[in-house]
């Protein structure tokens, strides 16, 4: 019998968080709320990392995913217009994914439940935390040549991406409509309007309360 | 301390719900969504299995997902440039209309 | 002085031992809590009112005087007006989202102060990676941003949270940078670590980063980025009133609006705060034989000198253009701030240098390379201009 | 330890900055980046000068030579680490100095030459990174470093001959030159990774540890290589390649003479002080190495006999090609070439000291003539045949005189000039190498050769009646003002090595100096030998050139007049140029004739056979077809084309159906798994 004390509280309750919230970032009908609730699951990720002691890997986790593949996600969904799409009816295909994902699920979560040798491991960590220092020298000495490499990769996905993203010349026939207005921001600021460039900080401070 | 296969199936589950969003859902963004997902819950065994495993002070697991993350920055960058390349030519983001790609 | 210096760590000790020993983490966390929450609240009442005093100063008018003595209680009757105001949600709003943005902004803020070094001993968590937590919460305030400016539907609050989030993102990028030379030149991403790196004092002189080279310009960049990702003037294009009437603010009333507003402002005094902690010293007296005198005292007096200088330069300096903004950033503050970091680097291994006059080279080839860039960017900046405006009615 | 030794990389990094600074202006910047350069060489040449101080002075504790390192961890990989440093030694602080020194007042001079080239602030910036690349080999104690600022050196001589790119001539040349080099340099690397592999580091000096010190060399020693040749003298035979490509040593000296389609201060600072210098700078750098020889009986190591054979070789086969030419820079290049060959004998025979002063003597007094040569063309309107010249001397006093000066200090002339006394020492360690006597007799009849190509040049150039069309002109005082400089330096710098007070030898050895007079006397017989043959080779040219002065620019040479088919192998290079593409082409051609043949007739007639026998089955086959399988076939036929269908069908297009597989498989892997476990 095992006692309340136990059963890892704080752990059950990130987990339960994050997986509610990974649900509703898969199945809800609006995409904005599709990426808040990401973000959700994002931050509860990086809370387990925290609960599992690994404090530099939870705030990169936070500043990488909810401070910019989060921001990136919904930028994309305002610039592609759609943040609200019907939820297509339940369709023969999407039952046969739902199938396979939970035939993955009961493949992967099976051995681990009947796993004799998972229950055999110590229920508490061995090491001590990783100190930031640590892993500085690890990556600067140890795996200087991935991190070497990955920098490599960053600035080449960043040219990839704006090449990609790329307006084409605007004579090639772009069939595309009379621009959105979330597209529009940038082009509205670019004008050349003199009231944005004259009217100084003064008038805003009568705005404030 | 809560043990090891508490975290792993934590982080089965979360591979499933994203691989589940991902086979079900239409729209590429969401697809790209439930990518990422599958890609976090491999970063939660990563950490697991770091934190529990007898030689945590070589830091591989954190390493290896350090380097994911930063992996993932890129990937999700080019990947979230791509839909909106494909927006511009489809006018739509959705997965059944780009299949020019077939036999 | 030892006592006085001490004063608030002994009292929270002295409390919580007051407490029966089971309550007694919940104690510890309330009396962290607590004093910080009241202290940056009334930061923030009393740097309104500064604020629109000395605006009204350097605008030539009076400012607020009605309400109490030269208008003093002026904040106590707008938090009184934001309290009693009808909390207007537009009809076609994402209400959930509208309700959580403000939220999502504040909190976020509050987490920042726990990891900055008020006085000695004075931190309320000090993690091992300190200054990646501070970035990585400030980083999700730019979600609020756009929450807000998403869930009104209002095609104003739209662009403004549009420009935001542009804005924030871009400015992260060398706010982080200017940060790093300052990791890399202590060895440390502990806050309190990298003010007892500047504790020492060299002929009564303090050596705070802001006396070498890079930490002057590293000074100058992180403000400038500080501003910016604070939305302060002369970076306050997401609130752009004469353009796009409040930005993401447009459709918030009541208390939302002011804690919205209560957010922006810890926001900046977040930054001013970490600008101390990284740059002036944090806690430490700006001689040496004012050293005695309680840290927490040196803390507040930087603190709300920068604050000063940001109400000055918010007084004086006029607005940019977005596309103005952007290039700034982009093409200006980055390669800056990658300079600075070289230079950085250049003065830890010229450490070494042993000939006479030394510090003096030091300088000079630091101080050069520096000012080499900025001549540089600088000059690249203003190429690729516009063609001349044309007034269509003013001629 | 001096502190200087641990900012000597500053040395180097001075003229790189301001490279780098350079590259960063305009091109209309020209007097900025003039100054830039020739200020911060100004610098180095400062600190070259604070280098060479601590030097000089009575060694502590006897014996050996002065020689302080700074190494440094580069970086590490796994459990290895690179290292570089540098080093200053004699052999560093003299070639730092004279460097320094030689390549200020070429960059002094160019600002002159250069006035009128809109590219001007480019040309800065490639004169400072070559400064940089060439200061980096001098100061740099590891192996590594040394080929990497060796490699500079190559881009930099590239950038800097191929400057004129518009020129195709100059292009072609740059490519040349690069690409020759690089074959040497291809013996380097290997050399340097041999060497790596066998001592495992790649310092020179380290404590006792260095590549260069007692105990990497014991160990060299007791090593052979199949074919019974030592591994050090391989080594050394790999690392001459690359100091042969660079210092144009015979085979490898085609380059050198095109190279100069550059600048001529570039020609005078690739040819004279530096680059050239750099394969020379080499040799006496690894000298140690070369000197290891475990079948030492002939007194000479292997490696050093290579060397002492390739330089008298080169030194006699260029100077013999300088008597056929007309062009006033190529005759200075095969000068130069042969000369490297001088120094190379030296090197080979008498050690390093006898190499390296002839080396720093021979920088002087090139440079000085490249320079002069420059001002000589820059004054006539850019003519470079010397039969179009004549008479200048009268326009161009000033420029005559320091040229006489230079012409006579590489001929050698007796007592007052420099490279009388360096070539002696070359020459009179020739003459008691134990292993042959012939390279002796080679070098005197290369001297021969020196005096009477340089009296020949000077007769064209300065004597004689004016064939120029257009008016001379003196150069301008930025330009002649270094000439006067140099020229002096010239005078002066024999008087370091003669053989009565040979300061230059105790300096790099580590000898006691002092004075004696006696010594004088012993290498009288050999001085009165070279005085004799450089009077000789001065007078013929004089009674040659001034008796029938060739009367128009189209004349004749009187040499060639006497000796047509001898001048015209001469004046053609000896054909050097056309044996390299006779013999690459012949080789080329042989083999795609052998290549045709065989295609036309074996392969093409086998082709045939096997076409008609196919065509044979074929017909047979088309029966068998026609009449028996097809009807089966068809059915195939048909089926397989609806399985095709069915399996392209599969390639739908869907991303996510493709995904839906990935799913299955994992769950079929699992399952896999598991029941391998049960099992």
């Amino acid at each position: 019998m095992r006692m309340l004390s136990d059963i890892p509280i704080a752990f059950l309750m990130i987990a339960a968080v994050t997986l509610v919230s990974a649900v509703c970032a898969m199945s809800l009908r609006n995409l904005v709320h599709c990426g808040l609730c990401l973000v959700l699951t994002f931050v509860g990720l990086a809370a387990t990392y925290l609960h599992l002691s690994a404090e530099f890997v939870g705030f990169a986790q936070v500043l990488v995913y909810v401070g910019a593949v989060a921001i990136l996600i919904v930028f994309t969904i305002l610039l592609t217009r759609n943040a609200e799409v019907t939820l297509s009816p339940v369709s023969q295909s999407s039952l046969v994914g739902l199938g396979i994902a939970i035939a993955v699920c009961g493949s992967l979560v099976l051995p681990l439940v009947t796993s004799p040798s998972l229950r055999r491991l110590p229920a508490q960590s061995l090491a001590p935390d990783a100190q930031v220092q640590r892993i500085g020298e690890k990556l600067m000495a140890q795996y200087v040549i991935p991190l070497e490499a990955l920098a490599l990769v960053l600035t080449a996905a960043m040219i990839g991406a704006v090449v990609i993203a790329m307006r084409d010349d605007p004579e090639r026939n772009d069939p595309s409509p009379s621009p959105q207005n979330q597209k529009d921001t940038g082009s509205v600021s670019n004008s050349p309007a003199g009231t944005a460039l004259n009217s100084s900080s003064s008038t805003s401070s009568s705005q404030r309360p | 301390m809560t043990p090891l296969h508490y975290y792993l199936i934590f982080a089965a589950l979360l591979f499933s719900v994203g691989l589940a969003g991902a086979l079900m859902r239409r729209n590429a963004i969401l697809v790209l969504i439930g990518i990422e997902l599958m890609l976090n819950a491999a970063n939660l065994n990563f950490i697991a299995f770091w934190r529990y495993s007898p030689t945590a002070n070589e830091l591989v697991g954190l390493m290896f997902v350090l380097f994911s993350i930063g992996i993932a920055a890129a990937e999700a960058a080019v990947g979230l440039a791509i839909i909106i390349s494909i927006y511009r030519h489809h006018r739509s983001t959705q997965l059944q209309h780009v299949d020019r790609l077939k036999g | 002085m030892e006592t006085l210096d001490q004063i608030f760590v002994l009292a929270k000790h002295w409390l919580v031992a007051r407490v029966p020993e089971p309550l007694a983490w919940l104690a510890t966390i309330l009396l962290s809590i607590g004093p910080l929450i009241t202290v940056f609240a009334s930061c923030f009442a009393i740097t309104t009112i500064v604020e629109r005093k000395a605006l009204g100063r350097i605008q030539n008018r009076f400012g607020p005087n009605r309400v109490g003595p030269f208008g003093l209680l002026q904040p106590l009757a707008d938090g009184l007006k934001m309290l009693i105001k009808e909390d207007l949600v537009p009809a076609q709003a994402d209400k959930v989202v509208h309700l959580l943005a403000p939220f999502a902004l504040v909190v976020p803020a509050w987490l920042t102060f726990s990891v900055l070094p008020f006085g000695r001993n004075m931190t309320v968590i000090d993690l091992d990676a300190g200054l990646l937590f501070f970035f990585a919460v400030g980083a999700s305030s730019e979600l609020a941003v756009f929450m807000a400016g998403w869930s009104s539907r209002n095609k104003y609050a739209l662009m403004g949270a549009m420009r935001g989030i542009a804005q924030m993102i871009s400015y992260e990028v060398p706010l982080v940078l200017s940060t790093v030379a300052v990791v890399m030149s202590v060895g440390s991403l502990s806050l309190p670590s990298i003010v007892e790196a500047q504790s020492a004092y060299v002929f009564g002189m303090p050596t705070w980063h802001v006396f070498t080279p890079w930490g002057l310009s590293g000074f100058i960049l992180f403000l400038i980025a500080g501003a910016a990702e604070a939305n302060r003037a002369p970076f306050d294009l997401p609130e752009a009133e004469s353009e796009i009437i409040a930005g993401y603010l447009t459709e918030y009333s009541g208390f939302k609006y002011a804690l919205f507003f209560m957010g922006e402002y810890l926001g900046l005094f977040a930054i001013t705060g970490m600008g101390i902690t990284l740059f002036l010293g944090g806690w430490t007296a700006p001689v040496s034989f004012l050293a005695t005198t309680p840290s927490w005292f040196w803390f507040f007096a930087k603190f709300g000198a920068i604050i000063a200088l940001f109400i000055w330069v918010r007084g004086t300096v006029p607005r940019l253009r977005m596309d103005q903004l952007m290039k700034f950033a982009w093409k200006f503050l980055v390669p800056l701030t990658l300079v600075n970091l070289v230079v950085a680097a250049f003065w830890h291994f010229s450490g070494t240098w042993q000939f006479p006059g030394a510090i003096f080279a030091r300088w000079l080839l630091g101080a050069g390379f520096i000012g080499g860039a900025y001549v540089t960017l600088g000059r690249a900046l203003h190429t690729n201009q516009f063609p001349p405006r044309v007034y269509a009615y003013a001629e | 330890m001096p502190s200087i030794v641990n900012y000597l990389w500053l040395i180097p990094a001075l003229p790189l900055l301001a490279a780098g600074m350079i590259a960063l202006l305009k091109q209309r910047h020209r007097s900025l980046s003039a100054s830039l350069s020739i200020g911060s060489l100004a610098i180095s040449l400062g600190l070259s000068i604070a280098a060479f101080v601590p030097t000089l002075g009575p060694i502590e504790g006897g014996g050996g030579v002065k020689r302080w390192v700074h190494n440094l961890d580069w970086f590490e990989f796994g459990n290895t680490t690179l290292r570089l440093g540098w080093v200053l030694d004699p052999l560093t602080a003299a070639m730092l100095v004279m460097v320094t020194f030689v390549g200020l007042l070429i960059f002094i001079y160019s600002v002159g030459y250069m006035a009128h080239d809109e590219n001007a602030a480019r040309f800065f910036c490639f004169l400072s990174l070559f400064a940089a690349a060439m200061l980096g080999i001098l100061i740099s104690n590891s192996l590594l470093l040394l080929f990497m600022s060796w490699e500079l050196v190559g881009l930099a001589s590239y950038l800097l001959i191929g400057f004129w790119y518009h020129k195709p001539s100059a292009a072609a040349a740059a490519k040349k030159a690069f690409i020759t080099t690089r074959i040497g340099d291809m013996g380097f690397l290997l050399g340097l990774l041999w060497l790596y592999g066998e001592t495992g580091t790649l310092l020179f000096y380290d404590n006792g540890n260095g590549c260069l010190e007692q105990s990497a060399l014991n160990r060299l020693n007791t090593l052979t290589t199949a074919g019974g040749m030592g591994v050090a003298t391989a080594i050394s035979l790999l690392l001459f390649c690359g100091a042969a490509g660079k210092s144009g040593q015979v085979p490898l000296h085609v380059w050198l003479p095109d190279a100069m389609e550059g600048p001529t201060p570039v020609s005078a600072l690739i040819h004279a002080a530096t680059m050239v210098a750099a394969g020379v700078f080499l040799i006496a750098r690894v000298f140690p190495l070369m000197d290891v020889d475990p079948a030492n009986v002939a007194g000479s190591s292997t490696a050093l006999s290579v060397v002492t054979w390739v330089g008298a070789v080169t030194a006699v086969f260029a100077a013999l090609i300088a008597v056929g030419q007309n062009d006033i820079k190529r005759i200075l290049a095969y000068s130069t070439v042969s000369q490297l060959g001088y120094m190379m004998l030296g090197l080979g025979a008498g050690g390093v000291a006898v190499g390296m002063f002839h080396l720093l003597t021979h920088a002087f007094f090139k440079a000085l003539l490249f320079l002069g040569a420059g001002s000589v063309i820059h004054g006539c309107h850019e003519e470079q045949d010397i039969r179009r010249m004549g008479g200048l001397r009268r326009q161009m006093p000033t420029t005559f005189l320091t040229y006489a000066i230079g012409m006579m200090a590489l001929s050698g002339v007796p007592l007052l000039f420099s490279g009388f006394w360096s070539k002696d020492e070359i020459l009179h360690a020739a003459s008691v190498w134990p292993v042959s006597r012939l390279p002796f007799y080679l070098g005197l009849f290369g001297a021969v050769l020196t005096a009477f190509y340089m009296t020949r040049q000077m007769f064209f150039v300065f004597f004689g009646k004016q064939h120029l069309g257009k008016e001379a002109h003196e150069s301008p005082t930025v330009m002649t003002i270094p000439l006067v400089i140099l020229a002096i330096a010239a005078v002066l710098v024999g008087f370091w090595g003669t053989p009565a007070w040979p300061w230059l030898h105790a300096y790099l050895t580590g000898h006691e100096l002092h004075l004696d007079l006696s010594a004088l006397a012993k290498s009288a017989t050999l001085m009165l030998i070279s005085t004799a043959v450089v009077a000789l080779g001065m007078i013929s040219a004089w009674r040659l050139y001034t008796r029938k002065t060739p009367s128009s620019p189209q004349a004749l040479d009187p040499l060639e007049a006497a000796q047509p088919a001898v001048f015209g192998v001469l004046k053609n290079r000896a054909y050097i140029d056309e044996f390299y593409e006779a013999t690459v082409i012949r080789l080329n051609h042989l083999l795609s004739v052998t290549s045709d043949v065989l295609d036309r007739f074996l392969w093409n007639g086998l082709v045939q056979l096997v076409s008609l026998m196919a065509i044979a089955l074929a017909s047979v086959g088309k029966a068998l077809d026609q009449f028996v399988i097809n009807l089966g076939f068809d059915g195939w036929c048909g089926g397989l084309k609806q399985g095709a269908r069915g399996f392209a069908r599969l390639q739908n297009g869907q991303v996510q159906s493709y995904l839906r597989v990935i799913g299955l498989s994992l769950v079929a892997l699992v399952v896999v798994l598991l029941w391998e476990r049960r099992r």
